[in-house]
């Protein structure tokens, strides 16, 4: 075991760790809230340490259990997952600091139980971004739909069980039936699960079996919020804005796209997707999926569920993205990734800050509220505006490599003109629908919102935090 | 040393079971039967560490040579077996100490410890004999009791159960009987190695062949393979809990112990593969798992449903010991304990619910998951196990079963599988689904009417016998050495052909 | 039939010879056909007899139930205690030929003392299912 | 064939009583009679089993310088384990039935079963 597993298995046990000691500090509330920001700055560190000895951490990895002879599970290091578990964590600072103010303002009940989970839950993410096989990421992403389960219901109002049912329903229900047999199927076929530059079925596998397997893992991994399995999302947003902010936005939805890109690029194999030409059929989905959900989103009221819906858009950018399968839509996606989280999570918080201070949960209620409350509005301006791919703010780099990534696309006029168009669609809409709220904030008249009136202190730092990360993001979109 | 152990398995709830039959006192009858159980589980342990090298311990009962005496003769699934009944039987002792007293009546407690101390002797008996009549006693031994104890239900229904189950239980016992003179007319040996070394010399194969017949019969009957089954819900579901979590977890897994004894060692593997028995085997265990699951989903109560999973489950285990390969074997043995530990945790969670909420009908327990969490949390990692989810106990097993299917070609036997699957998500969720997501208003109802203030909290023994349980699910899901180890070299045995030992 | 004369002096004759008779086949059971099962059967037959003609509380007197429990386990107690008593001695489990110097005593001491248990027993057992049913039927 | 028949005249016996059993145990809807119909049944095996033993000529099997050919011991004793056996099962049986009555105060199998239809 080289030194670099010991970091590797500290970033998997340390929120483990943290949840244990949050969960005995029931009493005691600001030793819990410091000790939760400890494990998230610990974890945050520990994730740099990986990224920044990425070279020497390919190697790093260890075995934890081997139930069944060919499938461990087992972790390792590798640039996608570090970026993953690097967005999250640190994601999870921000939102804890935020998350602190917000439950105390709200007057939450079972804050105890709330942190804790919430550190089980960054766990799971954990585990999925450092999986070794499939086999792995699959009892991790069932993990994490079980432990982010409480979280959505944590009102323990009847809304809050119907949206709950909903979300275990369709996450549990879509990976066992579709995501499981497709796993074994793969296993039977390839002989392992191991993830593979390029791929293991290619060569022991007929090319047109692909398009069936391909369809159920994108049926499976609902998490990834592709229609028609995608309602579990609006119904998650019954949770604390926090939950949805990180989990919703981040955490549980990436993981899902991150598995989908998992499965593409290092079960099949890009190469032989492309050989196999199934994604020229399954490119619709998220083309589809893309429209629909911005023409959704347009039509909700209620805030969360518009961003909601605009996840969802979102999300289909990056499974096309891997289903497009040459080399700079994949990174496009990878991208989109990290550029799509920020951008979204700053919207969760500006939209829980207006929550918690003004009570208002409606779009149309937030006229002229900007004026009360301009930090906020500021910080969802920036977000909308990286979300929409305006020049120099994250968003545009990834839509421009997916865009590329359409034009290498064997030869196929159609779909590359179908991937502007939708992208194209969904930006005007994405313009509409997210830029029309600073704009009733800041612009529309209300005498009612005459003094400032801002966020708890914490949030406006959880706010801050992310608004500095924006700026040196900005500043290493190159590096991506 | 050990050769000792072996019988002291049979003789210390022999003594224990009379002794605990005169008392009176709650406390002290259960901590006999749970000192009983915790030593069974250790020699078990140790014995299964002394075969686990793939040797034998054999014992002669009286000093008397083979053929003339009862010989035990333990290897590697005797052992294991062994293992999985007190492992089982001492959970569910721990269990007791809060259940008994609120399911059985006062002036019982006695008789119900002795005849569970007898039950638990029965079984570990058939486990541990190497002889086929001395089988049929044990068996009657723990069938004789199991019948008392499933008649201490609370419910008269308990009763009508229990009377059904005697009578079907003796029918099959009688047809071991039978098939057993059949085979002693033609061998003139009761012992199983004996019998099964002579096997090519028998004059008359009429007899040898419907003595098989008659012997398959009656083990079917007994461990309720499918059309056999019928005695199976009723009395499982009307048991007393720990009764329900005891038997479900140990009677028809001891059952197709002796059901494997006998294919494997007592008659030659291609003397029976010419009659069609492992086609009859395999169409009976699929349709088996298919109706067990579909009649579990269509139960309104929670142990009803779990007794008709456990008729799937028992199909589970037939396709493997049908496939006759090793991996098909390996998983029906590893089901064995898989499924054990599953059902004994599933009906723990549902005496839980019994204790407090004094129903287990699924449309009164709306809501009812909300009021115990920690219960609700186990009934649900069981409940996944039984579904077949990777990481649990019960993934391993049908990941095995789908592995020798496919080896073989079996392709029915996948779809049975899968469908099997399904349906069990269909049956877990509904449990999921009454008690936590329909609305709660029920269940505080029905609470207020039962008045009991003591049931507000279940007590800590039954809960800590029910994580032990859950946390087994877990534990032996991600690390299987142990049951798969003892699984692997019990299948290399058993299809490993007799004469070629001797 | 509690009041007919003829009954209960045949029964006074008869029962202790059916007990004697239960004793002969029982500590004659290892040189000529008998044992302790039959003789336990025998010795209980002795004992309903009785209580079919004097009434169930007069049979009560002569053995209360409580003996009976007992008595059945404590014949169950025997029988393992040979047993175990054979393994202290060195031998496996009921292999009375160690219970003594000369094997062939072991083997007499120890067929005696079994067939004593389970005549202990069965006796008990058979009595106690005939007191139990019928003082649950009695009521009505 | 009439030899046939007649040396096996003792299995001839023990399936006719076996099926009185058997066909007692299932036609009757009486506890008390589906008992009587299992103990036959049981009661059969045990004929089954002792004339099994029969060695024709043989004496019983006790040693003696006098006799050269006895009859099998062995089934006989296996029968007195599944004679206990079987006393044990009706008892226990009698014991249900006895409490089934006085839980439904009917012995009758068709009764109690629309008595528990109608819980």
């Amino acid at each position: 075991m080289i030194e670099l597993t010991y970091w590797l298995i500290a970033s998997l046990t340390v929120p483990i760790v943290g949840a244990i000691l949050i969960s005995r500090l029931d009493k005691a509330e600001n030793i819990r809230e410091a000790v939760t920001l400890i494990t998230a700055v610990v974890l945050f560190g520990v994730n740099v340490y990986l990224y920044l000895n990425l070279d020497n951490a390919q190697q790093a990895g260890f075995l934890l259990a081997e139930p069944i002879d060919g499938l461990s599970i087992s972790f390792a290091v590798n640039s996608f997952g570090v970026m993953f578990a690097l967005i999250a964590s640190g994601l999870w600072l921000a939102t804890s600091v935020y998350a602190i103010g917000y439950m105390r303002a709200h007057h939450e009940k079972h804050q105890t139980r709330f942190f804790t989970l919430f550190a089980v839950a960054i766990a799971g993410v954990m585990a999925v971004a450092y999986s070794d096989n499939l086999f792995t990421l699959f009892i991790f992403y069932e993990f994490l739909t079980v432990s982010t389960y409480p979280l959505v219901t944590h009102s323990g109002t009847r809304e809050a069980k119907r949206g709950g049912r909903k979300y275990i329903l369709i996450l549990m229900g879509s990976s066992i039936l579709f995501f499981l047999p497709a796993m074994i199927t793969v296993y039977f076929i390839a002989g392992n699960l191991e993830f593979v530059q390029g791929g293991i079925l290619q060569g022991s596998m007929d090319p047109a079996w692909v398009l069936p397997l391909l369809l159920l893992f994108i049926l499976g991994i609902s998490k990834a919020g592709v229609m028609p399995l995608h309602r579990w999302l609006p119904s998650a947003m019954v949770a604390p804005t926090p939950v949805s902010a990180l989990l919703h936005a981040v955490a549980v939805v990436k993981a899902g796209v991150f598995s989908v890109v998992k499965v593409v690029v290092f079960i099949f194999g890009t190469d032989f997707i492309t050989e196999s030409g199934a994604n020229q059929i399954l490119i619709w989905i998220p083309i589809f999926t893309i429209v629909a959900a911005s023409i959704i989103a347009l039509t909700k009221d209620n805030l969360k569920e518009r961003l909601a819906y605009s996840t969802i858009s979102q999300l289909s950018y990056i499974v096309l993205g891997a289903l497009l399968a040459t080399k700079d839509a994949v990174t496009g996606a990878g991208m989109h990734i990290a550029m799509h989280a920020f951008g979204k999570i700053a919207l969760f918080f500006a939209a829980g800050a207006i929550l918690v201070t003004m009570h208002k949960k409606a779009v149309s209620e937030l006229d002229g509220m900007g004026r009360a409350m301009p930090f906020t509005f500021t910080v969802f301006t920036i977000g909308t505006l990286s979300i929409l791919g305006i020049p120099f703010f994250g968003g545009m780099w990834s839509k421009w490599y997916l865009l590329s990534g359409s034009l290498g696309f064997e030869n196929n006029d159609l779909v590359f003109w179908s991937v502007l168009a939708a992208l194209g669609l969904s930006s005007l809409l994405n313009t509409y629908y997210l830029l029309s709220i600073p704009m009733r904030g800041f612009f529309m008249q209300n005498s009612a919102y005459q003094q400032i009136k801002e966020a708890p202190t914490a949030c406006l730092i959880g706010m801050a935090i992310l608004y500095t990360c924006f700026s040196i993001l900005r500043c290493f979109t190159n590096y991506h | 040393m050990s050769e000792q152990l072996t019988i002291l398995l049979v003789v210390i709830p022999l003594i224990f079971a009379p002794i605990t039959a005169l008392l009176k006192n709650h406390n002290i009858s259960w901590l006999i039967t749970l000192v009983v159980s915790i030593i069974s589980l250790i020699l078990s342990f140790i014995i299964l560490f002394d075969v686990s090298d793939g040797s034998h311990v054999i014992y002669e009962l009286g000093g008397w040579r083979p053929p003339w005496g009862i010989e035990y003769k333990i290897d590697s699934l005797n052992a294991f077996i062994a293992l999985i009944v007190s492992g089982v039987a001492t959970v569910t002792s721990i269990y007791a100490f809060h259940s008994v007293p609120k399911e059985i009546d006062k002036r019982s407690y006695g008789l119900f410890y002795a005849a569970f101390q007898l039950c638990l002797l029965g079984l570990l008996g058939i486990a541990l004999t190497g002889d086929i009549f001395n089988l049929f006693v044990f068996l009657e031994i723990s069938s004789l009791s199991s019948y008392a104890l499933i008649s201490m239900g609370k419910s008269r229904k308990a009763l009508t159960a229990s009377f059904s189950y005697l009578v079907l239980g003796t029918i099959g016992a009688t047809f071991f009987l039978i098939g057993v003179g059949f085979l002693f007319a033609a061998s003139g040996s009761l012992n199983i190695a004996d019998i099964a070394a002579r096997f090519s010399t028998f004059a008359d194969m009429q007899l040898v062949m419907t003595g098989f017949i008659f012997i398959v019969l009656g083990l079917g009957l007994k461990a309720a393979i499918f059309p056999l089954h019928s005695w199976l819900p009723n009395a499982y579901s009307h048991a007393p809990s720990v009764v329900s979590i005891f038997l479900s977890a140990t009677a028809t897994k001891v059952s197709i112990y002796a059901l494997l004894r006998v294919l494997f060692d007592l008659y030659p593997i291609d003397y029976w593969q010419s009659l069609l028995l492992p086609q009859i085997m395999l169409a009976l265990g699929c349709v088996g798992v298919i109706y067990g699951s579909f009649r579990a989903w269509q139960q309104v109560e929670l142990k009803r449903l779990l007794a008709f999973s456990s008729v799937a489950q028992i199909g589970y285990i037939v396709i493997g010991i049908s496939l006759l390969n090793e991996t098909g074997v390996t998983a029906s043995v590893m089901h064995l304990f898989n499924h054990a530990l599953i059902k004994a945790t599933l009906f723990m969670g549902a005496g839980m619910i019994l204790y407090r909420a004094n129903t287990t009908l699924l449309s009164e327990l709306r809501g009812f998951g909300g009021s115990m969490p920690w219960t609700f949390m186990a009934i649900v990692l069981a409940g996944l196990s039984l579904i077949g989810v990777p990481g649990t106990v019960g993934f391993v097993t049908k990941w095995y079963l789908l592995e020798a299917a496919i080896s073989e070609g079996k392709w029915i036997v996948v779809i049975a599988i899968v469908i099997g699957s399904v349906l069990a998500v269909a049956y877990v969720w509904k449990i999921v689904e009454a008690m936590y997501f329909n609305s709660k208003r029920k269940a505080i109802i029905h609470g207020v009417n039962s008045g009991d203030i003591n049931v507000a909290k279940a007590p800590l023994s039954l809960g800590i016998a029910l994580w032990i349980g859950a946390a087994g699910c877990l534990y032996f899901g991600l690390y299987t050495d142990l049951p798969f180890d003892a699984a692997q070299s019990v299948a290399k045995a058993l299809l490993t052909p007799t004469s070629a030992i001797n | 039939m509690i009041n007919d004369l003829i009954l209960r002096v045949v029964t006074k004759w008869l029962s202790p010879t059916i007990i004697l008779f239960a004793l002969y086949v029982q500590f004659h059971g290892d040189y000529s056909p008998g044992g302790g099962f039959q003789a336990g059967v025998i010795f209980s037959s002795a004992i309903l007899l009785y209580a079919l003609t004097y009434g169930l509380d007069a049979a009560l007197k002569v053995i209360p139930e409580t003996a009976l429990r007992v008595c059945a386990s404590f014949g169950v107690l025997l029988y393992a205690g040979v047993g175990v008593a054979s393994m202290i001695m060195g031998g496996n489990f009921l292999n009375y030929s160690v219970l003594a110097n000369n094997p062939l005593t072991g083997q007499h001491i120890g067929i005696i003392v079994i067939e004593l248990g389970v005549g202990i027993t069965v006796a008990a057992v058979m009595i106690l299912l005939f007191f139990t049913f019928a003082r649950r039927v009695a009521p009505e | 064939m009439m030899d046939y028949a007649i040396g096996h005249i003792n299995y001839w016996l023990i399936i006719a009583v076996m099926m009185v059993g058997l066909y007692t145990l299932i036609s009757r809807s009486n506890l008390i009679k589906k008992l009587a119909g299992l103990a036959m049944f049981q009661t059969a095996v045990i004929l089954f089993y002792v004339s099994m033993g029969k060695v024709t000529g043989g004496t019983v099997p006790i040693m003696s310088t006098d006799y050269t050919v006895y009859s099998n011991p062995l089934p006989q004793v296996l029968m007195l384990t599944a004679i206990v056996v079987g006393v044990a099962t009706t008892a226990v049986g009698f014991a249900l039935v006895i409490r089934i009555k006085e839980a439904y105060d009917t012995v009758e199998e068709d009764q109690i079963n629309i008595m528990d239809n109608q819980e």
